[in-house]
């Protein structure tokens, strides 16, 4: 384990923790993300496991004070496997009124407060919509309160800065962190050494950022704190040996496509339209050309999935990237993907719908659209990703399955996904198994719709190819020439081998696996996608009761593997929880004509896992 | 991907497919497909790097026919098709073809960008005035007062003019010729290729069944004299009959193009405007000229090339693997903080 | 009844026959669809039931004399009540060689075969791409055989028209409908009335058509056919007293709406962009202008609905109709509307898919993409049509729910019914019960989402009211203010109310009949749209020969009527016949939870009777 | 369905809705908000009868803010919903906001039609040369070598220019003005409204964020008086500060714009190009005039009025009402051959 230099030896006895939920929160213009983030990347180095949260307001920069402009950053960290961003938090740090007033309803009773009282004047409360001093009027009297005045402390720590006024209150995020950091034990240095590169051009900036990051550390050492604070450490989780770090799911979606493309031996074309949560990954790959990646930003997302359509055509790897209404443009194309059988990953981070719905939050509801929301008999394959890390398998995966069936493959993220971050234990490149595409080259016996006999994969000929020039569309094609049919028998083969095509992926993905839990029994919790983590602690704390209940999570979507139905029979009761209406209940439902009954969450926040726990215990008699 | 082998002497039929053409008998785009099979002739790139792609209408079945490889994509979206096709392989020869309706009405966004971004194809926008593949409504070029299926008191919108909007989209390179002008069509395809970036040419196209002689005004035999201007760089603008020409000139004080008879109130070619395809404005002026006050100008309106958009975008990638050479991926993943257990 | 005024006493003794399939086939150019449609009318006149089925080539006018170039018109009529167009034709008239050997694989065995020998020259055998003359070669030995010279019969029928030869020649579909006329007893004279008008500026067409008419019937009356050829006499039908005509599905689609929209007290405002077969709505209200109809020809099908949703948040009933790849263009904006709780009509003419697919012809796989195909939780109400007629019916029920709850309503129909005819009781437009639309106009208390506590359909303000002025969108919104909100709780709340309107239709739709058949059983067949006919009169065939098997043919789509899974419980075996690989399956199975199977076609044409049935033998045991 | 109910004298700030404005502080939005407000309490239309309509963005939000009747639709498709708003409703003043990205990235096609169709609206196209909203990417009218987090090498595509692509979609309405210009822009929106079809407008806006100061270079206080033209009608294209003055004129011989200084070389007011709304050629060249060769030109830069569409609409309905009058759908149903049983 690298880092961990400094302990202070000086301090009071800390109380030894599992795990810890933090929520940073502040304005908009506060710089909690980047707070977030620094305490992230020290909590990795010191060895804990952690899943966090980055919960920003809609607007870019909404007017200071307001509450629509709280931003907010929640870490969960501990000693233990950590499998989500947790349910409340035990210690909320709110920088200004707005977000003491938004965030403080989801504090665990007895948690910590820190308050920045220096943004608690008259006019803050207002903005807020606060009536009262939330420290005087006994809102918080059921919470341990840390009040300082940030803001004043700050100032006073960065005053030989030479910053003006205003850029020196900007630190205050920095004293805060030097708090926290002393709170929970974290090493300083990599965020010093971060500060200094990252104001490289400013050491001024730099300097004073440090200052305060030291100052507020120093306060923790030498203040008194409210009675009952104490200080805490949290030992380092069990990992398994090897080189970690941390990694987001837009990363881990742009990284896991460059090491898919150079799996299949391709070059990657990646077209996309700007939307949130998808842009990350447009953004991730633009800055990676090195690696001989094409972005291109498309003038829509119908021209974004076309441009991947033809590169293809053209024997690329064209891939896009969108979210709902984004999504929803490409529905006519991914019909000439399906039709003309080339290979396309098409990544959904789905958001809040309907339509526009709440652009910056999370839920899972374009499953329906994935599935069944084209027109035609059009079947594809659909794929989802359960964590941040884990996109980079599951677009592995579908690169994968994209290139051997020459087929589209959507795969579900979501917005918590892309933006939250957990540690990853990097996989060496070089130890992946490669799965190169051959091109067709032989004229001989040669059509364009010639099946692979056992993938029923078509021929993949790319332009530039002598000899086997050939035209290809979406009106129904020969099964035996690859031309122009509207004979009735061949649209009936051509529509089976399309869906054979597809179901038979299922013969080629791992069998269902049962990730907690015996493999039949009286409760069976199935989930899918991001909801994994609370699924998972909530499975796994009452089964630590002694409750036998147990937890499957799907990564194929479509088509199912091929186990599934055997196992969900196996099951008097099943639950789905599910951030939408019950999608993934309807496809269990109708494939394998169980009672399974659905737990809906659609709040724009990842489900809580006492909510799960609670539908469990329902179920389960109490 | 392209692999360079000259394939020797093709002459235009070893440009057709083994498909059945069908369109109507007498439909204009025989003669288009005839025109394009001679300058793929010409040209000289082999058939296996030729690409066409289109999109969906009577024009968008042409890649059917031509025997090299092509892409029949969805309705309006071959421009976009065409961009991917060329990001992923540059050297390929990439030509659309499309529609009034395709182009323009439902995929007149892309059209747009794909002129913006100068990306390096050539665009055949086969226009006839009307839906044909649908029966016959009418299309955004439909002239006012058209007769239709969905307009059966005669349209009321204002059309739009393929190569006004090419130009206002940021064209570089914008001409015109005729289905059935067999010697200019091959002449106008040839610069349309050579021209790198994206080369937009309307093709007045006959639509035998639901529009037929819609274009009689300036392509009947009779009247082409005096109705068309065949454009030509550095040449003054003179049309007509011998011993009858007229020019164009700029009317004096003002921005608007007048005709002139030559030799009468002493005007000679030299009060002519000279034809300039790199002037934009005057291709504007021109464009906009139609019968009967003006004759219909033909040829090259427009061309002034700049380097085309998977060129740039390639030279970025270069450029940046140049300055970060070797990439390696294992090290991508490990930029940044990492750290090791056990 | 009216007509049958010229019956010919002298003709050899008619066969009486209880119906007949017949079908015409020839060149795209031979005025086949025409002919068909001029049969159709005296066969209604006649008084018989009947159904048509128009079969067009996909290419505008594809070269002469090729098989893909043929075109068809099939008709099915009878004394008995007609439910399909026909499996086999028990007649086939062949004006071509290609018309000859495309059509005569579907003829009855020992049917009645007219063929042109004027159109078998050794040059139209070869772009028929046949070998031989099949007069000849023994194709037709199962078959009673006319074989006349029609060409030459014609050009002498008007010789002295004045007509060029070209042009002579065009006549002899007229003339082979005069002979078709004499063999099934039809009326002329409506057919001259018509011939007179449509052709009345330009009298000698008029007249060398009707001379054409007039020779084909009289060679009937005069010539020795065939051994074994009579002509036959087909006793009118039992229809119920009133006044009827045929009616087109596109027709009685434009209809519908008008009325519809009448009913609703609302001006109807059409948008959409023209694709196959969904330009007969748009050309068929484009020609009604002087009952007000705003008919609007957009750029494209997103322009189209955008604009219909903007007619209809202006106060008008905004409509848009497409097929497959433009209902997938309308994907995004259907969202908006779902959000936005605007009332829209929408219109899909289903053709075969996947993609552009097989244009022109029918397909009932959009199913899946109406109920399920959107990003988001987005519920909607799915409406089909079962025939030609029923399309009326059917539209003016989606109005009537859609200015009622607010809400967006897809009409399933599809090529076959859009394009064919059926005899229609017309109904009194004064006694169907209006359903006036009552927009809000008091200012008190509004808010642009306040919810009808009964339907839960929202406020329908119209800009151009003083003092509602108010602004909508699709992000989410407050329950209680319709401001826009990203609180986790409404979000839930709202997505819970729009669910919950949408399923609370249920409540006010009819409870689903049993359409053939006991209300529980050993086998129900359950269908949708325009399979009624296939299914109806196949278990309509079994139940005759005593098999206990029922049939459930559903209109709502979405929600399903409420005691529908109480109905399918009820039997052991459930078969789903479906134009598509499983849709309405799914959905049946994932809602009721009950084991039925499918039946699926997909082959661009109609089920055929004989198809189901032995589906249904092999279910009841043989 | 339109009550005329004249609201006595409204101030522009009776325009203001009761909804927090959410832009950034300092963003452009701000002023045109405000000039906005001015306007609609000048025009004196009832705020009943008004409808701001807009697709998705930052720019978009804008209907949030105005009291009237307001429709924030989804991402480009504002042009769309607002035709059907006028075809429902002729009678309605109904005003788009959108911005480059919505109106002329993903709307660009509908913004084409929306200009040839000449809808009756206000199009009010907010550009800030970037995609506010997603936070920053470059947009179809940022420069060539934007640096954004999806060009992080800078951009290599040609940018598009609003107004020269809606002249070219044949736009009969187009203007320009800058968020700042509180006296310029009102009297310009107010233009566009008095223009009975589609008026197209370009709102300079600055974005404070992700792309601040991208319009220095003309609107800068310093350089206002060299780098601005201010258009009027049948005015001499003059500008520059006073004892500066520079005009515009033409090139002698060729169709290209220079700029010449008064006074020097015998130069006069008389030999400048005369601003003539009416000249669609002129238009088009003022549009492609910019800094540091050229002053900006803001202003009405081309009108040209006709009737518009939702107009000729009603017309040929009321035409064939008045053709076919007393629609009795009884009778609609039983045109035909009919036949009655029993
Ligand atoms: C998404 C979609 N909308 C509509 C159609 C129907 N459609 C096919 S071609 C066409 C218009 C063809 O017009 P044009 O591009 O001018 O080609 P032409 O047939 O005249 O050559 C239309 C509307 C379609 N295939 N797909
Ligand atoms: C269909 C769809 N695609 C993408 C987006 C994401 N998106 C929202 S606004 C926007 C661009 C905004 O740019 P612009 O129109 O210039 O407005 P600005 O924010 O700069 O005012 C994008 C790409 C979306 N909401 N919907
Ligand atoms: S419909 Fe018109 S454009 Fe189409 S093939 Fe026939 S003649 Fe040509
Ligand atoms: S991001 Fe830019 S355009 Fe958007 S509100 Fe902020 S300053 Fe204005
Ligand atoms: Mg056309
Ligand atoms: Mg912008």
């Amino acid at each position: 384990m690298a880092g961990n230099a400094a302990i202070d030896l000086t301090s009071p006895p800390r109380q030894e923790v599992e795990s810890v939920v933090i929520r940073f929160a502040g304005d908009s213009g506060d710089g909690i993300q980047m707070t977030g983030g620094r305490f992230t990347d020290v909590t990795a180095l010191a060895g804990n496991d952690l899943a966090t949260f980055p919960d920003f307001p809609a607007e870019i920069r909404a007017p200071a004070g307001t509450t629509y402009g709280v931003s907010a950053f929640q870490i969960n960290f501990g000693a233990r496997n950590i499998k989500t961003s947790g349910d409340a938090p035990d210690a909320l740090i709110a920088l200004n009124a707005a977000a003491l007033a938004v965030e403080i309803r989801d504090l665990k009773p007895g948690g910590v407060v820190i308050v920045n009282t220096g943004g608690l004047a008259e006019r803050n409360l207002r903005k807020a919509g606060l009536e009262g001093n939330p420290i005087e009027d006994g809102t918080l009297s059921n919470f341990r309160v840390i009040a300082i005045d940030i803001s004043k402390l700050t100032l006073e720590a960065v005053k030989n800065s030479g910053l003006n006024k205003k850029d020196a209150l900007r630190c205050k995020n920095l004293w805060t962190l030097g708090l926290v950091y002393w709170m929970y034990d974290r090493d300083r240095q990599p965020t010093i050494d971060w500060l200094n590169k990252r104001f490289a051009s400013h050491p001024e900036l730099a300097a004073a950022n440090v200052a305060a990051l030291n100052a507020g550390h120093a306060f923790g050492e030498t203040a008194e704190l409210a009675d009952g604070i104490t200080p805490y450490t949290v030992a380092p989780s069990h990992f398994a040996p090897g080189e970690y770090r941390t990694v987001h799911g837009a990363e881990a979606m742009a990284w896991g496509l460059m090491v898919g493309a150079r799996l299949a031996g391709l070059d990657l074309v990646f077209s996309s339209y700007p939307i949130t949560p998808a842009s990350g990954v447009l953004h991730a790959l633009a800055k990676l050309k090195h690696f001989g990646v094409t972005t291109f930003q498309a003038e829509d997302e119908i021209a974004a999935i076309c441009a991947a359509i033809g590169a293809s055509f053209a024997g690329s790897l064209g891939v896009t990237s969108s979210s709902g209404p984004g999504m929803a443009l490409k529905t006519e194309a991914l019909g000439l993907a399906i039709s003309a059988e080339l290979p396309l990953v098409v990544i959904n981070s789905q958001r809040a719908g309907p339509s526009t719905g709440m652009p910056t939050k999370t839920e899972q509801s374009d499953l329906y659209q994935a599935v069944f929301g084209r027109n035609g008999d059009s079947p594809l394959a659909v794929l989802a990703a359960r964590s941040p890390s884990d996109c980079f398998d599951v677009v592995i995966e579908a690169v994968r399955i994209a290139t051997k069936y020459m087929t589209p493959v959507i795969v579900l993220a979501d917005t918590y996904i892309a933006n939250a971050a957990e540690p990853w234990l990097i996989p060496n490149v070089d130890e992946l198994t490669p799965f190169p595409v051959e091109f067709r080259t032989e004229p001989e016996g040669f059509h364009p719709y010639l099946r692979d006999e056992r993938t029923l994969g078509r021929a993949w000929a790319v332009p530039g190819t002598p000899g086997l020039e050939h035209r290809i569309g979406a009106l129904e094609k020969d099964y035996d020439t690859g031309n122009i049919s509207y004979d009735p028998a061949n649209h009936q083969r051509m529509t089976d081998a399309r869906g054979a095509k597809i179901s038979g992926i299922a013969d080629d993905i791992p069998l269902q696996a049962v990730e907690a839990g015996e493999e039949s029994g009286r409760l069976c919790v199935v989930g899918w996608g991001s909801s994994y983590g609370p699924i998972a602690r909530a499975v796994g704390n009452l089964r630590e009761e002694g409750h036998l209940v147990s937890h499957i999570h799907l990564r194929h979507i479509w088509p199912l593997p091929r186990n599934l139905v055997r196992l969900l029979r196996g099951f008097d009761k099943i639950l789905v929880p599910e951030m939408n209406t019950g999608q993934l209940l309807t496809l269990l439902r109708a494939e394998a004509l169980v009672p399974a009954e659905g737990l809906s969450s659609v709040t724009g926040k990842p489900f809580r896992i006492s909510e799960i726990e609670e539908a469990i215990r329902l179920r389960l008699g109490g | 991907m392209t692999v360079e082998t000259m394939e020797p002497n093709l002459t235009p039929k070893d440009f057709a497919s083994d498909q059945e053409v069908r369109w109507c008998p007498g439909c204009g785009d025989y003669a288009i497909l005839k025109a394009v099979y001679k300058t793929l002739a010409d040209i000289a790139v082999p058939k296996s790097d030729v690409v066409f792609v289109s999109g969906i209408g009577c024009a968008s079945r042409f890649p059917y026919h031509v025997s090299s490889y092509g892409f029949h994509t969805i309705h309006g979206r071959a421009p976009s098709v065409a961009t991917g096709i060329k990001l992923a392989n540059p050297d390929l020869s990439v030509w659309v073809v499309t529609g009034d309706g395709d182009g323009l009405s439902i995929g007149g966004n892309h059209m747009l960008h794909v002129l913006r971004r100068n990306v390096d194809l050539q665009i055949l926008l086969f226009n006839n005035e009307t839906y044909g593949l649908t029966k016959g409504q009418y299309s955004p070029t439909s002239r006012v007062g058209t007769v239709s299926p969905s307009t059966p008191m005669g349209s009321v919108d204002y059309p739009v003019s393929p190569v006004a909007f090419a130009l206002g989209s940021g064209a570089r390179f914008a001409a015109r010729s005729v289905d059935t002008m067999q010697r200019h069509l091959p002449v106008v395809l040839k610069r349309a290729h050579e021209h790198r970036g994206a080369s937009f040419v309307e093709i007045f196209q006959n639509c035998i069944v639901y529009n037929d002689g819609a274009f009689d005004d300036f392509t009947e035999k009779a009247v082409v004299d005096d109705t068309q201007i065949h454009l030509e760089h550095a040449k003054p603008l003179i049309f007509g009959k011998e011993g009858e020409e007229r020019g164009i000139r700029l009317k004096p004080g003002v921005i608007e193009l007048e005709v002139v008879r030559l030799g009468e109130g002493g005007i000679g070619i030299k009060d002519l405007l000279v034809h300039d395809e790199t002037n934009r404005s005057l291709a504007v002026m021109l464009a906009a000229m139609a019968p009967p006050d003006f004759p219909m100008a033909l040829g090259v309106l427009y061309c002034d090339p700049a380097p085309g958009y998977e060129t740039l975008v390639r030279d970025q990638i270069e450029e940046a693997k140049a300055r970060t050479p070797n990439g390696d991926l294992n090290a991508l993943l490990r930029e940044g903080y990492t750290w090791t257990v056990g």
